[in-house]
């Protein structure tokens, strides 16, 4: 079940650019990766692609679909396609909000081109407000933002680890991967119940699904890490690698970081921190490095390597 | 098509093309917009403040969303002075930005190392001194609430240096007047008004504080109308000229504060939620001062007396 | 079916049965409100400002609204203090309405001249001082933000009356805990926070003040998170209650301000926008605490310090 | 064609009641008018009828009408029949509005029963909210407000005087007096265009319609005033009573009521002042009175004796 897939290659440049290096910030010089290569236009390549330079857009909510439990799936009509990869978000705010709610919100990119679409759960008031929001309305965004989810190495299994509202730039992420051709793509999801599963048909239909809930009413009673754990254990047996890719609540996201750091299985997170803007000019949205210091989720992340956050701190309140 | 207008004025001694600045620390370094506008096009970047050494900043979380605001305690995280002239500022130099470096001490000596430092640049517009950050442990409001203080931070880096010196006040001084006074007559070029105001934020079902530090900095709309008052009686408690911040959003924002005495403006968390917001604010302005067929520098305090 | 749930709570000496009050100034002389819901049902009701003499108040226009709040300059506007003790009060009181007159002067003299007169009535349950109104030329912030004006006030409206005295902070005070203190040392038996901050608004197409007085006070959401703040400087800062007065609309808002220290709170602007607010917050103070098996006395200043 | 109708009576009595008497406020002790007489349930007995007592209540939008120039009808569905009186007003405000704008909105009533409606010009952020508000959205009703216009004197001939936007209450004047069989009422209406005259059909429907238009594309060319004062110059040669009711711009009343005072005419002006609350707690709505003092818009009017009023002094910024 674990063959690994021809996967794709990394392709991290090495020098230094001048655009990437405006965003670093103070206390980063611990970075994380390299920054990425850069093609022609001066956008930076990642493994999945290259992906539009940062660009802001007004665009009508064309359709909205309830799904479950109080996730809704909201897309916006857009005058010209968006190229995005695995793991960019957007930062989207209705053009009617006024001046409350202030900030736009963070909200990962599940589908792009002409027809962007996100995954929300109802959290607080702007997310009510988005799946309450009446088609016509328009929004603003600024997207694509931070960077994606990176190469899986070569002879190695992607495993897709998912919670809850985590799942949309995992789909995204195996969407692309099976389209791609990258073949042994496994996801494992974990949720509440069965009903807090939300697009797991999409993930069923791109890659391996496992299912975990605690409430046993879908799939294997327990968490998601039950399902990690026994993946990691049958892959060492079998001599496969495995690289992760996890987005869900932090503390199933620290679970799995520690997991993939018992197995030494290379391991990419999604980050979930308090956004101002997006774009790293408020400085807002620190997540802990295990080094010290911190990284900023939207500039830095959302993706990183698991093993480098200090997933003992608090990134919320 | 239509003629250039003549968006210039005068902070002191220097000229700025037009009165529309960025604030600090809500515009990075001035480095981070380049895919959205040209920077260069603004009156001027007021960058992050800068501190003699690097630092990391505060814990998160770090900021929370308020009522048609925010609170911040981002806690200074910058680059330190070093690298904000090793890395930062050739690129603004080259790019043609208008700076104006935010420093931020606990010492008077350190603000007079800072200035000293940055005075050794060319492409430095002019020094923002902040001696009203609400979110650090010290040198925040102990300087900014008191006359004596401020004044002696200020005299300090006037001595230091040759740069037009502007110094930023903070909403919680008692007797702001008699702050700006005392900066003015310790030399300062201009008031920049106003920092944020200290607000905590709740949540109420984990019976904790939203932000780590506890309290953070209000900003955004809802502070719009106290920058407003403060700025209107700063500019007639001093000569100086004022430069107005708090809540500009839009162009209509920005000539409130010209109208209220500001002489220039500075956007600050609009930028969160549009990144073309000062941009927005310069062209919107530029917009109204043709349809009422006047210029920026004569909306400066020209409100009817009422 | 429901058992009733222990909602009184202690200011000082006296016991309220639930710890939701009107806002001075938002809810007239608690006479209004006849059809909407039963005022009886609160905590209590702080009376519109008092004065020795009837006052017509400020000239139009009087308030604006700005981002997530409003800007007021009524200029306390009331019926005076002979008026109100012989046309409100026996209504109040053959309603069982718990009152507390907010009584304001520009003189030390007057204040307690306000005082004797209302300690002769039967009905009131507490004075409250308001020794920070920022909408009037005289008496207003002079008193609230100096700690020894505001410590003369109290120690003289103390000594004449047998009711408890709760003074209404300022969030001008440059010190606010200074004045606090100053007020719990000349014998306040509670501290309310807080009034409004002044701002202004403009009219950028007229070029004018929005308000006839220029400055207004602002209140509403805008607010809360300053007023959080004051409220949990205020309560560590003294040992006698903090009403906690900002921004409350809703029952989680009262809650944070419980939190954050206040033994009660006030429901002040959010009345304009729905007349039932106070009692709805009071509901849902209630549900919050079956939900979460509390009482409102064990939420106050219960905040987890992080 | 100034045949005086038969009228309403007045129907003021002359017992102060409690609960009027408590909306009083400080310095109106030299009130406008005598309260009204109380009905068994405590409600004041207008000219018109009897009114509700004011609740406060939730009502989806069901209906609005885009009329020319940036006026709406909105039409909500209330559960229960509201009984209110020409010149009465709702506060309004939508519940999705979360903080901002933050104050409800005084709007006239245009019709009652099941199908309350207001004619809306946008002014401003809470107009324009309004204007595009989606059907099915909810708004927080507090209604019926204020004093509705009082009783058409016997053997007077009522004259309603309309600008703008103002037409609203005289529209539910004109069609209660023409239900009433009140004979041979006069609209005379003003507005800049001719596109400036929203629901003039429903004037001329109610009563015998003048315009007037400041550029000439419809009716009578120049102001309003100018028809009220040709209107009063006739009445006085034919030797009819005249009583005036006027909504509009500040400056148009003030001119009808130098006029009506000119002409010794009665007059009734709907007052219009920026609100905080509608019912007399904030005291933000003052109009300073001729004898010194204020009158408060939202409980001693909207409706008023245009004489009382001290025209010169300003009401808003
Ligand atoms: C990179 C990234 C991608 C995300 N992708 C998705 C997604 O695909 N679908 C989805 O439903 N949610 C996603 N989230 C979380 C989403 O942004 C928050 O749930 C949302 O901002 C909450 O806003 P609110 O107004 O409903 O809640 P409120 O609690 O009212 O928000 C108050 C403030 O807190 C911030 N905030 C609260 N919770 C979060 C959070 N979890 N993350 C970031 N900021 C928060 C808000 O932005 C706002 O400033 C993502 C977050 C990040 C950082
Ligand atoms: C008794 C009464 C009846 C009214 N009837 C109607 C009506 O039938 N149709 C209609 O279109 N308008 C009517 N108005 C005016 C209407 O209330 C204002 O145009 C509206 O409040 C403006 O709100 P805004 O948010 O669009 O404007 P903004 O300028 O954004 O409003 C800002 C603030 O000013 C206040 N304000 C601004 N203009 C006015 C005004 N003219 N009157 C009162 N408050 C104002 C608003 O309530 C708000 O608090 C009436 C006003 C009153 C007092
Ligand atoms: C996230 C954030 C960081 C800030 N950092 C600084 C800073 O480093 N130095 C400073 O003087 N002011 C700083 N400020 C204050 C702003 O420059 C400005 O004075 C304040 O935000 C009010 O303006 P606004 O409402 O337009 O944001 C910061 C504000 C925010 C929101
Ligand atoms: C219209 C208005 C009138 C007020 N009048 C008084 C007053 O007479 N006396 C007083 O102590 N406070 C007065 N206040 C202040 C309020 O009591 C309260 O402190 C402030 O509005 C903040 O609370 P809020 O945000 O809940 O309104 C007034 C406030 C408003 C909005
Ligand atoms: S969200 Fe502003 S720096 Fe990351
Ligand atoms: S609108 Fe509040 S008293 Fe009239």
């Amino acid at each position: 079940m674990l063959g690994a897939g021809p996967g794709d290659r990394g392709s991290y440049g090495d020098g230094a650019s001048e655009r990437f290096d405006a965003r670093r910030r103070g206390d980063r010089s611990a970075t994380l990766r390299r920054p990425p290569a850069l093609d022609r236009a001066g956008r930076p390549r990642y493994a999945h692609g290259v992906p539009d330079l940062g660009r802001f857009i007004s665009a009508p909510l064309v359709k909205r679909t309830a799904l479950d439990a109080g996730y809704h799936v909201l897309q916006f009509g857009l005058d010209e396609a968006l190229v995005a990869l695995p793991g960019q978000f957007v930062m989207m705010r209705g053009e009617g909000w006024g001046t409350a709610p202030l900030l736009p919100r963070p909200m990962s990119i599940l589908d792009s081109g002409r027809e962007l679409s996100v995954l929300v759960k109802v959290a607080g008031v702007g997310t009510a407000r988005m799946a309450s929001c009446p088609l016509g309305e328009r929004f603003e965004l600024l997207l694509p933002l931070g960077r994606p989810f990176g190469a899986l190495p070569a002879e190695h299994t992607a495993v897709l680890v998912a919670g809850g509202v985590g799942v949309a730039p995992l789909v995204c992420l195996a969407e692309r991967l099976a389209q791609r051709g990258t073949a042994g793509v496994v996801s494992l999801y974990g949720g509440r119940t069965a009903r807090d599963l939300p697009l797991v048909e999409r993930l069923a239909a791109s890659s391996t699904l496992e299912i975990a809930t605690e409430d046993g009413s879908r799939g294997t009673q327990g968490r998601v890490t039950v399902l990690v754990e026994r993946l990691l254990e049958r892959a060492r047996a079998e001599g496969t690698n495995v690289m992760l890719f996890t987005c869900g609540p932090h503390r199933m996201m620290a679970a799995v970081a520690e997991l993939a750091a018992r197995f030494g299985a290379p391991c990419e997170a999604s980050l979930e921190a308090p956004m101002g803007c997006g774009y790293g000019v408020c400085l807002g949205c620190p997540v802990a490095k295990k080094a010290g210091g911190y990284l900023y989720t939207c500039v830095d992340g959302p993706c990183v390597d698991a093993s480098v956050v200090d997933w003992t701190r608090e990134v919320f309140a | 098509m239509t003629r250039a207008l003549e968006l210039s004025v005068e902070v002191g001694s220097v000229t700025l093309k037009n009165p529309v600045l960025t604030a600090s620390g809500t515009f990075g370094y001035g480095l981070e917009h380049g895919a959205y506008f040209d920077v260069a096009e603004l009156g001027g970047v007021c960058t992050k403040g800068l501190s003699v050494e690097p630092r990391a900043g505060n814990a998160p979380p770090r900021i929370a969303e308020t009522a048609s605001g925010m609170l911040n305690a981002i806690g200074l995280a910058n680059v330190g002075v070093e690298a904000f002239c090793n890395e930062k500022l050739p690129i603004l130099r080259e790019r043609n930005v208008i700076v104006i470096p935010n420093i931020f001490a606990t010492t008077v000596e350190d603000f007079v190392r800072l200035a000293a430092r940055l005075d050794r640049e060319p492409g430095v517009t002019a020094l923002e001194l902040n001696v009203s950050c609400p979110n650090v442990a010290h040198g925040g409001l102990e300087f900014g609430c008191d006359p004596a203080a401020a004044a002696r931070v200020t005299r300090a880096v006037r001595a230091a240096t040759s740069l037009p010196v502007w110094v930023k006040m903070s909403p919680e001084a008692g007797d702001i007047r008699a702050v700006g006074r005392a900066c003015e007559e310790a030399g300062a070029d201009a008031l920049t008004a106003i920092n944020t105001l200290r607000g905590i934020a709740i949540d109420a079902e984990k019976r904790r504080f939203r932000i780590h530090n506890k309290t953070g900095g209000l900003s955004g709309p809802a502070l719009k109308p106290i920058a407003l008052r403060i700025v209107w009686e700063l500019s007639r408690a001093v000569k100086i000229p004022v430069i107005g911040i708090g809540g500009i959003a839009t162009a209509r924002d920005a000539i409130e504060f010209l109208l209220a005495g500001a002489t220039a403006v500075q956007v600050g968390t609009a930028s969160f939620a549009d990144p073309l917001a000062p941009k927005k604010v310069l062209t919107g302005l530029e917009s109204y001062c043709r349809e009422h067929d006047v210029l920026p520098r004569d909306l400066i305090g020209s409100l009817s007396p009422r």
